[in-house]
């Protein structure tokens, strides 16, 4: 019914989610970790200003309050919180890779389209305005979790877990108006105790071997 | 079901067996209240084992010779849907009989043979034996899968332990680690096969699994396996590796247990399933289980005719004398796939006849071995003789036990041993020419291994009790206690009598053949005559050849006496001239070894080293091992090695790497599903 | 019962005097002056008037063994059917059960010549064992063909079945019997297998066993292996040349003496025959004995397959 | 009523613990709300015994055949866990390896796990279900990295990251549940995650979203299980955690993964009606069996080499889940049981055997049954428990699941030889050498310990000897209800 009007609203939630794929490209090319929480930091903005889109087009109200968990959590609490551990743990660059950058991208762009391949049957039978973007929120996930495959520092592995978070959570909205309320609030109840776990752990790695790289967390193994 | 309703109209052989089982197990766990007393536990608990062991071969016996219907009896334990079941028929009833009268000589001599201060404390060694027996017991009453397999791995489980019963020597630890490795593996393939044998649906009764007929290939896969599972505890060639170390690794009378009676639990779970669960045979299994049969008898034979360690060569000879079994089964296969069941059942008495017998002589010897151990502390059979001196009871008991397992009438081995080869004279009768062919041959190998046989032990007898003793040690042996005595005396009459009156044990062999084929061969006959087939083919009476032989030895006596004169004098022996031997210039097990080495030269691995001439104090060594189990097991362990050297990488250690596997396999599903 | 007995006794009378008739041939053959026909009874006469001399340590076992060996003899005397096939006894052991006897000896004599404890006697029991053990597969062998030709392993009634057929000659026998003669030659310590008359410690077998017997026991022993041989000799002819021993029905007293006349027959001219042989041939090394053993195996085996391929 | 008893107990007991916890009787204020929460699991057992399975809260919670005995299962294996971590945990204050105010922390944290795996297997929302799982492995986290050293740390990091990852997963697969449950639900609040609900309906779920919901269910919720290849974090969790975490870690926490598994497993059967995800199941279980078969082969370490056992029990597990039908859910569901009894036993007797020798290297821990006989026999039997040996519970099942896989899918039965046998010996050879053979001479890797108090065996061994008493039991005699509850579940299964 909210068609005829909704037309721009679509058109402009999609250029916000393919602007999240491309911060998620830029997250995957970037070394410097600042760069990655600064990164972060903008894809949750733009997570923020697609969700209320999408309340304000289906008149979801809860979903505003998830929008504001959202710019609490993604834009505020969590950017200031790992600038505040890099610049403690001095640990703001990151130049050594797995796998170099060109090739990175490569198999990032195959994800795209496995991902967009995947999803496109099913956004199809979707009611909703946003359906066309599960397919990016797919390639925001795969992707997230090729950087934390190819990352070596303990700290942009984090930011990658978090960034595949961001991606779950505009899966969630763009295929579902977002998920029930408490569900909501667990999940983000449980990111908060989880950064901060990862904090203490920051700390106790430091101490344990005076850096966060991840070679010397290698000793357990077979062989 | 049908068995609730019987459980107290007929069944009280049965429960009455079943309470005897119990009784053993009852008698292992007060052993456990003071298990640090020695004559509480082997004065007190060994003696009552022997006679609950008696009373296990009476209700045996019975439901033998008393042939009425098979007593069925469920036990509501187990799984909801299958309760334990247990059934008494002739089959069971034979073993049981086997199982008791062994039992009752082994444990008698078990109460007076175990000391204190060997390895495990003799309450929690006699919790192990208990449980060992009353599992045998169990094995043989079982009827549904999952009693079977629990009484099977109670068997294998409590013989473990008493293997490793010295366990800080590190060669029991690894001789006990592959036997129950073995008896693990086999009973897994035990598994598949009744998971083959069942119709499904919690039907794992062995009634259900009568009922169900099968595909000739899933038949045979299910026998297959069943060969496997059951070889691999028989210790048939090429399963054979754990037991020349288990065996010896034991104390004697637990060897004799697991030469005498646990081997004889595969037997019946051979017989079970060939004869009763399945209802078709096919003469190439009868092939194969006679090749089989073959094989592991000659090998037997030959191993025991190099081994020097005299527990380890009884063990040898164990897997001969189980060839043979195998080899009546097979036979016994053949006939019935031809659709000869008489003929069928001369070779199935001949099997089951010699598992008695062999059941009454190996445990005689081990037992006897476990003499010559406490009393000189040597194995090696280089270090002994003469011991006939110094123990003469042992001595003339284990003669004995050695002439019927070399098969000279009128003792027991010759008689089962006779009627293998007069089953094998009927193999012409066939219909495929070249098993008539083959099966000549095979009657060949089975007269070599039988001769062999008798070479052995007149080198196991010789080297052991007669000569001088090779060491000075061994002038003040002691003999048996009387406890020992008795065991030992009880099995060797049991030689005798089986031997002299073979229709008592061919009566109840003919009971099971009578329940598995449906034919008996025909022994009734007042002198004690057996004619299996027809009198004018083949007749054989122990009693009276035994009757003959003393009947004309006396004669001759006394006419020598008479005639002759009893005139005699004491002197040293001949020395050929050469005033200086030693007892050491004996013939040594080594020597006896040498003929057979030269002749089998490929079947061994050897290294010997030999002294050289101008040695002062010259020692000749010659280590023998089988080539086989090399070759068979050596690529699998070094496979699997290698194989776990490789997947380590799996573990690398690396965090990207774990993440990479879980992603990949997300992907790889992704597609999957796509 | 009469003719059971009979026939022992024959068997005893003449054992000896078989020894001695293939010594006598040898003796020919060999052109040197050949010992009286009676030697071997005067020996055994000798032996049975000295005084024994016991090795000091000698068991019961050792004393036994003598009398268990002629006893055994005298016992197969009797199962193996030499001038009649109706034996009360023959019944009591087939001829598997027959090589069963004969083992039994062996093994005896083997743990006897072992008891005292010298170099030599246990060397000796472990060659006869050795033997024994390839001898006795390839006789089985014969008896095979025998039972694939009677369907018997009872002697009297592969006699009968004989003896009633028509003469032939079958191919399969002269196989099995030229096996036969090889396994008598190896169990009897003929040449070339043993060498009866010979004291050299490292060739001999059956001497070596003896070595340590005296007086009666020696006597008994040496009475007991010409038994032996010429049991062996009856079961050949039992088995090859079964004419003229009298069978069931057909064994009034004029069969009967028309019978032993036929074993004497027999008995001299296979005596001279084994003594052509053991001239003719020379003493093996002890390690080609299993060689030979082998080939009279074969023999037997071939004589099998050609009976199952013939389908006689 | 009962179910807010289960669920709260733990929870209240967490914060005191967080509050009182450095006080002297804190081990025995765990052992009284352990006990406490087997109670009242009990109570609820009661009740579904004699009322049938029953809905609470909303629906949000309910009890059925299939998670009443894992509630019970869990709060009795907690129990028993926290009598033994009570002697193991005083002695390694005693060593020095942990101060008061990790206790503290290990005690909340304790019953928070506790809490959060009672709430796993109570609750009817599958978002909830996800909420749950994220806590549960974040309260282990810090149990795992209770130590602090190198590699407790570096092993926390792992089960974290990895696990991490894979719950992100499975929320994934939840909203993909959630995308499909709207379909035919509707946008009405909660219900469109009731797994009652949804298992009403699940015929007519969207079965292409309901395909790819399940596959991030199964690496989700399977990476907690242990399935390989997603398998990596636990034998380091296990190897570096305190010996009771280990215990409920393997105990508990995989079949609580598991469950997990097999709740989205009944709805995705419904819809997609293929035995696609039947076949997943099975080959993970396989791939499982075998990895961890040869993996075994290799160890050094004592309680690594246990974290490989679960494993290759996992994959069992999941394998016989995969054949389905009667028998084998119901092997499935008795081997869950056994299992977490045996295994948890063996890391008791395994903890005290290290604990007492210093090391957890297998070559330096020697002849037990001389030195201390009740650690070695429990150590003993517990492996030979656990290698299915009877009259042992594990035989049982696996005897179940044996005898239907070859009639089945008799393919299966060379690789289960294969995986078993190794298994077996790479076990058995170990535990033999640890058990018997001369106590070992103390090497100067653990004389620093010999002088320093060790757990007094017998106590400390009662909660094992309980264990495998009450597995010997279910491999002779299985309770009537229980048997019930299982066909029941393996009705509901499939």
């Amino acid at each position: 019914m909210m068609m005829h009007q909704s037309h721009w609203i679509v058109e402009l939630l999609n250029l916000l989610a393919s602007i999240l794929l491309l911060i998620s490209f830029a997250m995957l090319s970037r070394r410097r970790t600042q760069r990655l929480i600064t990164l972060y930091a903008w894809q949750g903005l733009v997570l923020f200003a697609s969700t209320c889109l999408v309340a304000y087009s289906s008149g979801q109200k809860e979903l505003y309050y998830s929008a504001a968990l959202t710019l609490l959590l993604k834009v505020i609490v969590l950017p200031w919180v790992l600038y505040r551990l890099i610049r403690d743990l001095g640990a703001q660059w990151d130049n050594e890779l797995l796998v170099n950058i060109p090739t990175t991208m490569l198999v990032g762009l195959a994800l795209v389209i496995f991902a967009f391949g995947l999803a496109q049957p099913i956004s199809m039978m979707a009611n909703t305005i946003t359906r066309n973007t599960l397919g990016i929120a797919l390639a925001v996930i795969l992707l997230s979790f090729l950087m934390m495959i190819t990352r070596r520092k303990a700290v942009t592995q984090v930011i990658g877990f978090l960034a595949m978070e961001n991606g779950l959570f505009f899966a969630a909205t763009s295929a579902t108006y977002g998920m029930p309320m408490v569900i909501e609030l667990g999940i983000a109840l449980d990111l908060l105790v989880a950064v901060f776990i990862l904090g203490i752990f920051f700390f106790q790695i430091r101490e344990q071997f005076d850096s966060l790289d991840l070679h010397h967390l290698e000793s357990l193994k077979e062989d | 079901m049908l068995a609730h309703g019987t459980l107290l109209l007929q069944a009280h052989d049965l429960s009455w067996t079943l309470m005897l089982v119990l009784a053993w197990m009852f008698l292992g766990v007060i052993g456990l209240l003071r298990p640090h007393s020695l004559r509480f536990v082997a004065r007190g608990l060994f003696p009552a084992g022997a006679v609950i062991a008696l009373g296990v071969a009476i209700l045996g016996g019975v439901a033998l010779l008393s042939g009425h219907a098979p007593q069925t009896m469920v036990l509501p334990l187990g799984l909801p849907n299958l309760p334990f079941h247990f059934r008494l028929d002739a089959l069971s009833g034979f073993f049981l009989l086997l199982i008791g009268v062994s039992g009752a000589g082994i444990s008698t001599f078990a109460a007076g043979y175990f000391r204190s201060g060997e390895g495990t404390a003799p309450g929690l060694l006699g919790l192990h034996y208990h449980v060992f027996l009353a599992g045998m017991a169990l094995v043989v009453l079982a009827d549904d899968a999952y009693c079977f397999m629990v009484a099977w791995e109670l068997m294998a489980l409590s013989s473990y332990f008493l293997v490793v019963s010295q366990h800080h020597r590190s060669e029991i630890r690894q001789a006990g680690f592959l036997y129950l490795l073995m008896a693990h593996l086999g009973a897994m393939c035990l598994l598949f096969s009744f998971g083959i044998l069942q119709p499904g649906n919690w039907q794992l009764t062995f009634d259900a699994m009568r009922a169900t007929p099968h595909t000739p290939f899933w038949a045979t896969i299910a026998f297959l396996l069943a060969l496997l599972g059951f070889g691999a505890k028989a210790g048939l060639v090429p399963l054979h590796i754990w037991l020349p170390e288990a065996h010896p690794a034991a104390p004697s009378p637990v060897s004799a247990m697991m030469s005498g009676l646990m081997l004889k639990t595969a037997v019946y779970g051979m017989l079970r399933v060939t004869f009763d669960l399945l209802h078709v045979q096919f003469w190439q299994w009868g092939l194969l289980v006679l090749v089989l049969g073959l094989l592991s008898a000659l090998f037997g034979a030959i191993f025991a005719s190099v081994k020097t360690d005299m527990k380890r060569l009884l063990a040898y000879s164990s897997i001969e004398n189980i060839g043979l079994i195998f080899t009546g089964i097979g036979l016994a296969i053949l006939f019935e796939a031809a659709h000869l069941p008489l003929f069928a059942a001369l070779a199935l008495s001949a099997a089951l006849l010699h598992a008695l017998n062999h059941s009454l002589f190996k445990s005689l010897l081990f037992l006897a071995t476990g003499n010559v151990l406490h009393a000189t502390k040597r194995r090696s059979l280089g270090a002994l003789g003469g011991l006939a001196r110094t123990m003469p009871w042992v001595a003339a008991l284990a003669l004995v036990g050695t002439l019927a397992i070399a098969g000279l009438p009128p003792l027991n081995g010759f008689v089962s041993e006779w009627l293998l080869l007069q089953s094998f004279l009927f193999t012409p009768q066939l219909s495929q020419p070249f098993i008539n062919m083959l099966v000549p041959l095979g009657a060949a190998v089975l007269a070599l291994t039988v001769a062999l046989a008798a070479y052995v032990m007149v080198k196991f007898y010789g080297v052991i009790f007669l000569g001088q003793p090779r060491e000075p040690a061994l002038a003040d042996a002691h003999d048996a206690n009387w406890l020992e005595r008795l065991g030992l005396a009880w099995l060797a009459l049991g030689c005798i009598l089986i031997g002299v009156l073979p229709q008592i044990a061919l009566r109840a062999a003919a009971a099971v053949t009578g329940q598995l084929l449906g034919s008996t061969i025909s022994f009734a006959s007042p002198w004690g005559w057996i004619a299996p087939i027809a009198p004018k083919q083949a007749s054989y009476s122990g009693l009276l050849l035994l009757a003959g032989t003393i009947c004309v030895i006396g004669l001759t006596y006394i006419l020598v006496r008479v005639l002759a004169h009893g005139r005699m004098r004491r002197t040293v022996p001949w020395d050929c001239g050469y005033p200086w031997q030693t007892s050491r210039m004996q013939d040594t097990a080594e020597g006896f070894g040498h003929p057979i080495r030269h002749i089998f030269r490929p079947v061994f691995d050897m290294e010997r080293e030999l002294p050289s001439p101008a040695d002062k104090a010259p020692r000749y060594r010659i280590h023998v091992e089988d080539r086989l189990a090399r070759i068979v097991y050596q690529p699998v362990t070094r496979a699997v090695q290698r194989v776990s050297d490789a997947i380590g990488v799996v573990q690398s250690g690396r965090l990207a790497i774990y993440l990479l596997f879980s992603f990949l396999t997300l992907l790889g599903l992704l597609a999957a599903v796509l | 019962m009469v003719r059971q007995f009979g026939e022992v006794l024959l068997a005893i009378a003449l054992a000896p005097l078989f020894v001695g008739w293939i010594a006598q041939c040898r003796a020919w053959l060999q052109s040197r002056t050949a010992p009286p026909l009676t030697q071997p009874y005067r020996m055994l006469r000798k032996l049975f008037h000295k005084e024994v001399a016991l090795a000091a340590d000698a068991t019961r076992l050792f004393r036994i063994t003598p009398y268990v060996l002629f006893g055994s003899m005298v016992l197969a005397a009797a199962i193996i059917p030499s001038i009649a096939t109706d034996l009360p006894f023959a019944r009591v052991a087939d001829a598997i059960a027959l090589i069963g006897i004969f083992a039994t000896a062996r093994v005896f004599q083997s743990l006897a010549a072992m008891d005292i404890g010298t170099a030599f006697g246990s060397m000796g029991a472990r060659r006869e064992m050795m033997v024994g053990f390839l001898a006795e597969p390839a006789l089985l062998m014969v008896l095979f063909n025998a039972f694939l030709l009677s369907g018997s392993t009872a002697l009297p009634s592969l006699v009968e079945a004989y003896s009633s057929g028509p003469l032939s000659i079958n191919p399969s026998l002269t196989f099995a019997g030229i096996a036969f003669v090889m396994v008598l030659l190896a169990e009897n310590a003929r040449i070339p297998i043993d060498n009866p008359s010979t004291h050299l410690e490292l060739t001999m077998i059956h001497e070596a066993m003896v070595l340590e017997y005296s007086a009666r026991h020696l006597a008994l022993i040496e009475w007991a292996s010409s038994l032996k041989l010429f049991n062996y000799a009856c079961i050949g002819f039992a088995l090859f040349l079964p004419w003229g021993i009298a069978t069931h029905g057909a064994d009034g007293g004029w069969a009967l003496l028309l019978a032993a006349a036929a074993l004497v027959a027999k008995l001299i001219v296979s005596g001279a025959a084994l003594a052509l042989i053991e001239s003719l041939s020379a003493k093996l090394r002890i390690f080609r004995a299993p060689e030979f053993l082998a080939i009279a195996f074969l023999l037997a085996v071939l004589g099998l397959l050609v009976h199952l391929l013939l389908g006689s | 009523m009962e179910i807010f008893l289960v669920l709260s107990i733990p929870l209240a007991g967490a914060l005191l613990l967080a509050f009182f916890g450095a006080r002297r009787f804190v081990a025995q204020l765990n052992i009284c709300v352990s006990f406490a929460t087997l109670v009242a699991a009990a109570w609820l057992v009661v009740r579904v015994a004699h009322h049938g399975p029953f809905l609470a809260g909303h629906e949000q919670f309910f009890v059925d055949s299939f998670n009443v005995f894992l509630v019970a299962l869990t709060a009795f294996v907690g129990f028993t866990t926290a009598i033994f971590s009570r002697s193991y945990m005083h002695v390694e204050q005693l060593h020095g390896r942990v101060g008061p105010r990790r206790m503290r922390l290990y005690h909340s944290m304790y019953q928070l796990f506790m809490a959060a795996m009672l709430l796993a297997l109570l609750t009817n929302n599958m978002g909830l279900l996800w909420v749950a799982m994220e806590a549960a492995t974040l309260s282990t986290v810090l149990l795992v990295s209770l130590y602090r050293t190198r590699a407790s740390l570096e092993a926390a990091w792992k089960y974290f990251i990895l696990c991490g990852v894979g719950i992100a997963q499975a929320l994934f697969g939840t909203i993909l549940l959630y995308f499909a449950a709207e379909q035919t639900l509707g946008h009405e609040g909660m219900s469109a995650l009731l797994w009652t609900h949804l298992n009403a309906v699940k015929s007519q779920l969207e079965p292409r979203v309901m395909g790819l919901a399940f596959v991030f269910f199964l690496v989700g919720y399977g990476t907690k299980a242990g399935l390989a290849p997603l398998h990596n974090w636990l034998p380091d969790a296990h190897g570096e955690s305190p010996s009771p975490v280990s215990a409920v870690l393997s105990g508990l926490l995989l079949n609580v993964g598991l469950y997990a598994v097999i709740r989205c497993k009944v709805l995705v059967v419904g819809s997609i009606g293929s035995s696609l995800p039947s076949h997943m199941l099975m080959g993970f279980g396989m791939f499982s069996i075998l990895l961890a078969a040869f993996f075994l082969w290799r160890q050094r370490d004592i309680k690594r080499l246990f974290a490989y056992s679960s494993i290759e029990h996992m994959g069992l597990i999941a394998f016989a889940f995969g054949i389905g039908g009667p028998i084998a859910n119901f092997a499935a569901m008795l081997h869950m049981v056994v299992h977490s009894l045996t295994k948890s036993s063996i890391f008791f007797s395994a903890g005290c055997a290290s604990q007492n020798a210093g090391t957890q290297q297998m070559e330096e821990i020697r002849g037990l049954a001389d030195t201390s006989p009740a650690l070695g026999w429990s150590l003993m039997l517990g492996s030979l428990a656990i290698l299915g040996m009877p009259p042992f519970g594990v035989f049982t099942s696996e005897f179940l699941m044996i005898t239907t896989a070859i009639r089945l899918h008799p393919w299966t039965a060379p690789l289960l030889l294969v995986g078993l046998g190794v298994a077996f010996a790479a076990i058995f050879s170990r535990v033999q050498s640890m058990v018997f053979g001369e106590s070992a001479a103390p090497s100067p890797s653990n004389d620093d310990v010999s002088h320093k108090p060790v757990a007094a065996a017998t106590p400390a061994m009662i909660p094992a000897f309980l264990h495998l008493a009450m597995v010997v039991m279910l491999g002779l005699y299985i309770p009537p209800v229980l048997a019930e509850w299982f066909r029941a579940a393996a009705r509901l299964i499939g």
